[in-house]
C-alpha cells in the first residue's frame, strides 16, 4: 500500500490551492452565495488551467487523468470556498454520464464545452413526488420516427434552467418486469422545444447554481441522443451516482478542512474569561473529534476514488464513503459554528455557508438512509 | 397526571392567539422573511389583541396572567415558524427586568405601552469582546450630575432596530470589581447618542431584526437606572431561569413542529410501489425515536415549568434544560431533513426554515458549553 | 413540584430494606455471583422481612402496599450492584399473573407462600425459536380429562433453577388462530416431567440463575390454568405495561449508581500535578451530560409511576420508557467506563460488572427493537 | 496512492486466515476465555510460523517486516478469536521498547525468546491511583554502583505474574522540570529478587492473559539493563504508545470484523414473525452502519501503519486512528449482540467476549479522553 500523493497529484493540488489563494475572494463568495449568482469568471480560470473536466480525455480537454485527481480539485475548491467549490465542479453536472457511456461522437459534442465551461450540463433524475425512488419513471421517452418524444417531469434540477444539455432519465418500457431493463438515458439539449423551466428558488446549500423543476412537453430528440443502449439507463444512473458520491464525498472532506481550518484560527485568537478558546479542555475534545472524523473520511474517500479508477469500486464502497464523508463534514461544519459562538451563526464568518452546503451535500443523491440501503443490498441483497 | 392544568380560559386564549396567527401573522411571514425584519404594526396588533406581556402585573397595565399564558404564546408562535416577532423575549425576558427592577414611576411609564405594543423592548448584554464573558463588558455608564452618560457598542442584540426601549447593561469604569460595576438603564429609542449599527446577516432568524447597537455620549436621566447601581449582575443571575426556561420551551415546541411535519411527510410520500416512507421500518424506528425524545422533552419542560411557577429556585434545571433541548433541536431537525432528503433543501420545503433558525438556540441565551460550566458547578465537580 | 409522593411510611420501609441489603445481601454478592446462583435462603429472609409481593393483596397474603414499596425495592436492590436477588421479577412480574387471572384456590395457594420468599416464580415464555415473536410458540398444552399435558422447552428463564412456581405459557395445538392459541398455566416444581436444563453462561447477571425448563409430557390438574383458555395472549400484554415500567425503573436506577461512582472517582483521582478529573472540563462536561440525561430520566420515569398508579394507560410511553432508559444504561455505563478507564477493566473495580449485567436490559423483556415497533403501530405510522 | 496489499503481504493474511481455521477451536477458546488459561499450544504454532515477532529483524526470528504486516496478523488473529488473538499478539507485550530503543545485546537477549514464545514480556508503566497519567513516576531507579535499584508499584501490568521480563517505567530524575528529562526505561529480568506479583484476577476481556500489580522493592538491575539513555524514559514511552495504539487498532477492527460476520451468518438464517432477520429494513440499517465503521476503520489503521512503518508517524494519527478503530469496534460488537437478541447475552455465542474485548482495547493504553488530548495536543500545542 501506498498512502502519499504521487508528484504530480501533489502539483495539481498546490495548483488549485495557489488558485483558490488568488482567485477566490472572501466578499465576492459572500455575495455570490447570498444573490445566488455564478462565478463565471473564476469558472474560466479554472477551465483555463485545466481543472474542470481534468478526468476527460485528453482530445475533449481533459487531462485523461481519473476521479482521484478530480476529487483532489474538488477538496481544494470546497476547502476554501464550499459555494464557490460546489459551483465550479458541479457546472457539469452529469456530463460523466457522457463520459462513461456516451459514443465518441457524444462525448466530442458535449463533453469539450463542458470542459472549456462553455457549457452547464444538467441531470434530471429525480421525480416529484416519488422521493429518492428511481425504479419507475413518469418521465416516458417514446420512439418517434428514428427518434424519440419524451415527456415528463423532473424536480429540483441543479442548472436546471441554465443547462446547455441535459441528461433525462426515461422509462422506455413499461412491460419490463424490472426496473434494469425499464429505463433509459438521454441527452436533450437545453434549447430543445418543449423544454420549460421553473426555478426552485434559493435552497440549503450550492446557491451559486441555480435549481429547477423542468418539464418536458413533447421534447424531441434524434436517436443519436440515446446513452448507450436502450434500456441500460438503471445500470448507469446507478453507475454514475457511484462516481458522482465519491466526488461529493471529496467536497464533503474540504468543506470540512476549510471549516476547521477557520474554527482553529479563531479559537487561537479568541479569549474568554482571560484564555483563549484554544485553552478550554472542551475545545481540546472537540478539535480531537473534528481532527479525526476528517482524517478518516479523507482517507476513505481517497480509497474509494483510487478504487474507482482501478474500475473496482461497487456501489457498497461509494455509499459507505458518500455517508461517511457527509456525516464527517455535518459534524466538523456544527462544532465550528458551536466554536465561533454568535459569530459563527453570521453570514460574514463564512463558517454557516459550510454548515448548509455540508447539509446540502448530505442530502444531495441520496440521504443517509437511501445510501444505508444501498450498502446493506450489496450485503444482505434484495429486501422482500 | 397532568403536570400543568390548562384551564378552560388558558384554552381560550390559545384559541383566539392560534386564529390570529393564522389571520395576520402566518399570511405575512415570507414577506417579514424576506424584509428581515417584522413591522411595528404586527407587534401593535398583538398587543390590541391580549397577547403581549401577559405575565406582567395588571396594577402597572400588564395583564397579570399566569406563566402558563406565557408558554401558550411561546408554542402558537412557534407553530408559525419565523422568529421575528419574538413575543416571549419583549414579554417575559425583558419587560421582567423593568417589573422586577423598575421604579415606581418607570414601572407606571413603560409598562403599559409594553402591554400595548406600542413600546417593542431589547435588552443589549452581548458585546463583540464579550459573549460568554459577561464580565469583560467594556461599555461604560458615568454619572453626571442628574445624568448617566453611556459609551460603548452592543451586538447580536434582538429587536435591535424595532426597539423602543432598550434594557442596557454597563459598567462603573471606576468600580474595581468587575462583577460588581454593572448597572441596567433603560435607553429610549431616540435619545441622542443612542444609534443602531448594522442590521446582521445571519444564518437564520431573518425575520428577526438583530443588530448593533452605539452608545456615543448617550446621556439618559439617573432615574433611568433599573434596580441599585452596580447590582447588574445579580440581577441579571436572577432572571436567568426565565430566560433560560424560555428558550427550553421554544426549543420543545420547535422540536414538535418539526417531528409533525416529518411524521406527515413520511406518512404521505410513498415509494414507487405505493409504499409509504414510514412503513419502511428504518425511517419508522427513527420517527418512533423522535416521538420518544420530543416526548421525553415535553414531560421534563412541564415540569420545570410547574416548579418555576411554583416559585421554586430550579436554576440548575433549566440551564439542564436550555443546553438539552437546545441540543434536541439541532438532532431531531437534522433529522428531520434527512428524512425528507433532497426536498427539504428547497426553501420552498418550510422545514428547511425551521432548520436554519434552530441553530442559534444553542448559541444564545448562554451557549450550551456555558450552561454546562454552570451546571458543573452548581453540582461542586 | 413532587411527582411521586413518598410517605413517612415509604421512608422507613427503605430504610429498613437498605439497612438488611447492607447487612445481608451485599456481603454476599460475590459469592453468589461466583455461584451462579443466589440460595433459595435468601429469598426466603427477603420474605420475613416482609420485602417479597409488597403490592400483592392483602386478603390472599400480599402487603397490599402500594406501587411506589415496588419502586423502592427496585431501587435498594439496584444499589446492591446485582442482579440475582430478582425480587421485582417475582413480586411485581410474575405474581401480578397469579393476582389478577390466578382463581380463588390458586391465589388463596400461592400467593401466602409467594409473600413469604418461600415459593420463589418465575415466568416461562421465550423459546429457543421463538423470542420476540411469541406466536412461533411451539410448547404445547392438550387437555386430558382433568388434566393437562404441556410439551416444549422454555429458554432464558430468569430464577430457571430456583423457581418453585413457574407460569408457562403454552399453546393450543388444536386452536388455528396463533393469536388466540395461548393459555398461561402454572406448573409446581417437581412435577412429573418438568426438568430444568443447562444453567446459561451470561456476559453479565452471573448471580442470576437462567436456565432451560423442558416439559415432557408434563401433567398439571387443569384448575392450574390462569384465566381463561386461549387468552394468554391478552393476559400478556395487559402485564406489559408493568413488566416494561419494572425494567425501565431497574434501568434509571442502574444509570444513577453508575454515575454516582463516575463523580465519585472523578472528584477523588487526581493527576500527577494534583488536578482532579472532574476539573477537567472534557470530564466536568462529561459528568454534567450524564447527570442531566440522568435527571431527564428520573423526571419521565416519575412520571410513568404516577400515571400507571393512577391506572391509566401508558403502554406506548412504557414501551417509550423501556427502550430510551435501557439504551441510556448503555450510553452511561460505557461513558463511566471511559472516564474511570484501565482501572475499570478489572473485575475488583464494581463498575465493570455494573456494565456486564447492564448489557442484556435492551435486550430481554422485548427487545428495544420490539418497543419501537409497538410504539410505531400504536402511532399509527 | 495504492490502497491494494502487495503480494507477500496477501500472503500473510492467508497464512493467519488458514492457521486461525486450522488451530483455533470455539470450545477451547470459550473455555481457555473462562478459566483465564493460555493457549501455549497455539502460541508455539504461531511462533512457529513466523507469527510473533514478524517486525523483528531477522537475526532475531523475525521476518524485518514492518508494524503494517504485525497488524495485518493482529486483525486476522482477532478475527476469528477476539480472546486468542490478544492473547498471542500481547505475549510480547512491551517487546517493542526493546526492539525500538534497546541495545543489539538488549535485543539479541530478549526479542529472540519471545519470537520463538519462550517468554513473555510486560510493560510496567501504569501507577496506582494516578489514572493514566505518566508525566511523574512514584517508582524509582537510583543509581547504585553501576547498576540500578528500582523500587515502586505498577498497576494492572498485563503478564505480570507470567513476564520473563519487564519493561519499567522509573523516575530518573526529581529535579528535572519537564516529563521528558524525568524517567528512565529498563530491562528487569521476571527473576530478579525483590519483584511480587499480586494478581488482579477476572477483567472485562484479554483473559487469557493474567495481569498483576507488580512490587518492585530494592531490585537491582545492572546498567546494561537501561534501555537507550538515561532520560530518555518519556519520549521512548510515548513512541511506544504510537506502535501500539495501532496495533491495538488493527486488533479493534479485526474483532469489529469477526462480530459483524457472526451477526450477518445469524441474520441470514434466522427467523422472527415469518422471514429471516436479515430481511427486517432495520436489520439493513443496522449492517451498512456496522460495514461503514469498519470500512474507515480499517483503511485507516492501515494508513497509520503504513505511516508508521515510513519513520513518520505521529502522536495525532495513531491517537485518531485508536479512538477511530476502538469505537468502531465497540459499535459493531454492540450491534452484533442486539442482533443475536438473547443469545447474544450467552457466552457460548462468542460475540459477547468480542463485545468485552473491544472494549478492554478502548480502554487499554489510554481511554478516549487520553486520545483526545494526545490528538488535541498536536493541534494546539500544551494546555494552559
Amino acid at each position: 500500500m501506498d498512502f502519499a500523493l504521487d508528484k504530480s497529484q501533489k502539483e495539481i493540488q498546490k495548483a488549485v490551492r495557489d488558485f483558490t489563494k488568488g482567485e477566490f475572494d472572501k466578499d465576492l463568495g459572500l455575495d455570490l452565495e447570498k444573490e445566488g449568482k455564478y462565478p463565471a469568471d473564476i469558472l474560466a480560470g479554472a477551465c483555463d488551467l485545466g481543472f474542470i473536466g481534468i478526468h476527460f480525455p485528453e482530445k475533449y480537454l481533459g487531462a485523461d487523468l481519473g476521479l482521484f485527481e478530480n476529487c483532489l480539485i474538488a477538496e481544494e475548491l470546497c476547502r476554501k470556498d464550499s459555494t464557490l467549490g460546489l459551483a465550479l465542479m458541479m457546472a457539469g453536472y452529469g456530463a460523466e454520464c457522457v463520459l462513461r457511456f456516451g459514443s465518441d461522437g457524444q462525448k466530442d459534442q458535449y463533453l469539450t464545452p463542458v470542459a472549456e465551461g462553455k457549457m452547464f450540463s444538467a441531470a434530471a433524475f429525480m421525480e416529484p413526488g416519488q422521493a429518492f425512488d428511481m425504479r419507475v419513471m413518469q418521465t416516458t421517452a417514446a420512439k418517434d420516427g428514428d427518434g424519440w418524444v419524451i415527456n415528463g417531469k423532473k424536480s429540483m434540477v441543479l442548472n436546471g434552467n441554465s443547462a446547455g444539455f441535459y441528461i433525462v432519465l426515461c422509462q422506455t418500457d413499461d412491460t419490463a418486469a424490472t426496473p434494469d431493463k425499464r429505463l433509459s438515458m438521454f441527452i436533450v439539449d437545453g434549447d430543445t422545444p418543449g423544454i420549460t423551466c421553473e426555478d426552485v428558488g434559493r435552497r440549503i446549500g450550492c446557491n451559486m447554481l441555480s435549481a429547477a423543476d423542468v418539464t418536458f412537453n413533447n421534447v424531441k430528440v434524434g436517436a443519436d441522443k440515446l446513452i448507450g443502449t436502450e434500456g441500460a439507463g438503471y445500470s448507469q444512473v446507478n453507475a454514475y451516482f457511484n462516481e458522482l458520491r465519491v466526488l461529493l464525498s471529496a467536497m464533503a472532506v474540504g468543506i470540512a478542512q476549510g471549516a476547521y481550518e477557520k474554527a482553529l484560527d479563531y479559537i487561537k485568537q479568541r479569549e474568554q474569561f482571560g484564555k483563549k478558546l484554544a485553552m478550554f479542555h472542551i475545545t481540546w475534545h472537540k478539535v480531537a473529534d473534528m481532527a479525526a472524523q476528517i482524517e478518516y473520511a479523507r482517507t476513505l474517500t481517497y480509497k474509494a476514488a483510487w478504487t474507482f479508477d482501478k474500475g473496482k469500486l461497487d456501489a457498497g464502497l461509494a455509499s459507505i464513503t458518500k455517508m461517511t464523508a457527509a456525516k464527517a463534514a455535518m459534524a466538523v461544519t456544527y462544532e465550528a459554528i458551536q466554536l465561533y459562538g454568535g459569530y459563527g451563526f453570521m453570514t460574514e464568518y463564512e463558517v454557516e455557508h459550510f454548515y448548509r452546503d455540508a447539509k446540502f451535500i448530505d442530502l444531495f443523491c441520496g440521504a443517509i438512509s437511501v445510501q444505508k440501503d444501498v450498502i446493506a443490498e450489496t450485503i444482505v441483497g434484495k429486501i422482500k | 397526571m397532568d403536570i400543568l392544568n390548562y384551564t378552560e380560559a388558558h384554552q381560550q386564549f390559545r384559541m383566539r392567539l392560534r386564529e390570529f396567527c393564522q389571520k395576520e401573522i402566518i399570511p405575512n411571514v415570507d414577506q417579514w422573511e424576506a424584509d428581515h425584519i417584522v413591522p411595528k404594526s404586527a407587534w401593535k396588533r398583538m398587543g390590541e389583541e391580549g397577547f403581549l406581556c401577559t405575565n406582567a402585573p395588571a396594577e402597572y397595565g400588564g395583564h397579570g396572567l399566569d406563566f402558563l399564558y406565557s408558554v401558550i404564546v411561546a408554542e402558537e408562535l412557534a407553530r408559525t415558524n419565523h422568529t421575528g416577532l419574538a413575543a416571549p423575549l419583549h414579554s417575559d425576558i425583558v419587560v421582567p427586568y423593568i417589573v422586577s427592577y423598575g421604579s415606581e414611576e418607570i414601572k407606571k411609564k413603560y409598562i403599559p405601552g409594553c402591554t400595548t405594543g406600542d413600546i417593542i423592548t431589547a435588552v443589549a448584554m452581548t458585546e463583540s469582546d464579550a459573549g460568554s464573558d459577561v464580565a469583560a463588558m467594556t461599555t461604560t455608564a458615568e454619572e453626571d450630575g442628574d445624568m448617566v452618560v453611556i459609551n460603548g457598542s452592543k451586538t447580536f442584540i434582538t429587536n435591535g432596530i424595532n426597539a423602543d426601549l432598550v434594557v442596557v447593561a454597563a459598567k462603573d469604569p471606576n468600580a474595581e470589581n468587575p462583577h460588581q460595576a454593572v448597572s441596567l438603564y433603560i435607553v429610549e429609542d431616540g435619545t441622542p447618542g443612542f444609534t443602531r449599527g448594522r442590521h446582521l446577516e445571519k444564518m437564520g432568524f431573518h425575520s428577526q431584526d438583530t443588530a448593533e447597537l452605539f452608545f456615543t455620549n448617550c446621556r439618559i436621566p439617573r432615574e433611568n437606572i433599573l434596580g441599585q447601581k452596580n447590582m447588574g449582575f445579580i440581577m441579571l443571575m436572577e432572571k436567568l431561569q426565565q430566560e433560560r426556561l424560555i428558550c427550553a420551551i421554544m426549543a420543545q415546541f420547535a422540536v414538535e413542529l418539526m417531528l409533525e411535519a416529518a411524521i406527515l411527510y413520511c406518512q404521505t410520500t410513498k415509494d414507487t410501489t405505493g409504499k409509504p416512507m414510514s412503513k419502511y421500518q428504518g425511517m419508522n424506528f427513527q420517527l418512533v425515536e423522535m416521538m420518544t425524545e420530543a416526548h421525553i422533552g415535553r414531560v421534563f419542560m412541564e415540569k420545570l415549568v410547574a416548579d418555576h411557577m411554583e416559585g421554586l429556585s430550579v436554576v440548575k434545571e433549566t440551564c439542564m434544560a436550555k443546553y438539552w433541548h437546545t441540543d434536541l433541536t439541532q438532532k431531531i431537525s437534522n433529522q428531520v431533513m434527512d428524512l425528507i432528503g433532497e426536498e427539504a433543501t428547497a426553501e420552498r420545503s418550510m422545514i428547511l426554515r425551521g432548520w436554519r433558525d434552530l441553530r442559534v438556540l444553542p448559541i444564545f441565551a448562554g451557549t450550551n458549553e456555558i450552561m454546562k460550566m454552570v451546571v458543573g458547578k452548581m453540582s461542586g465537580l
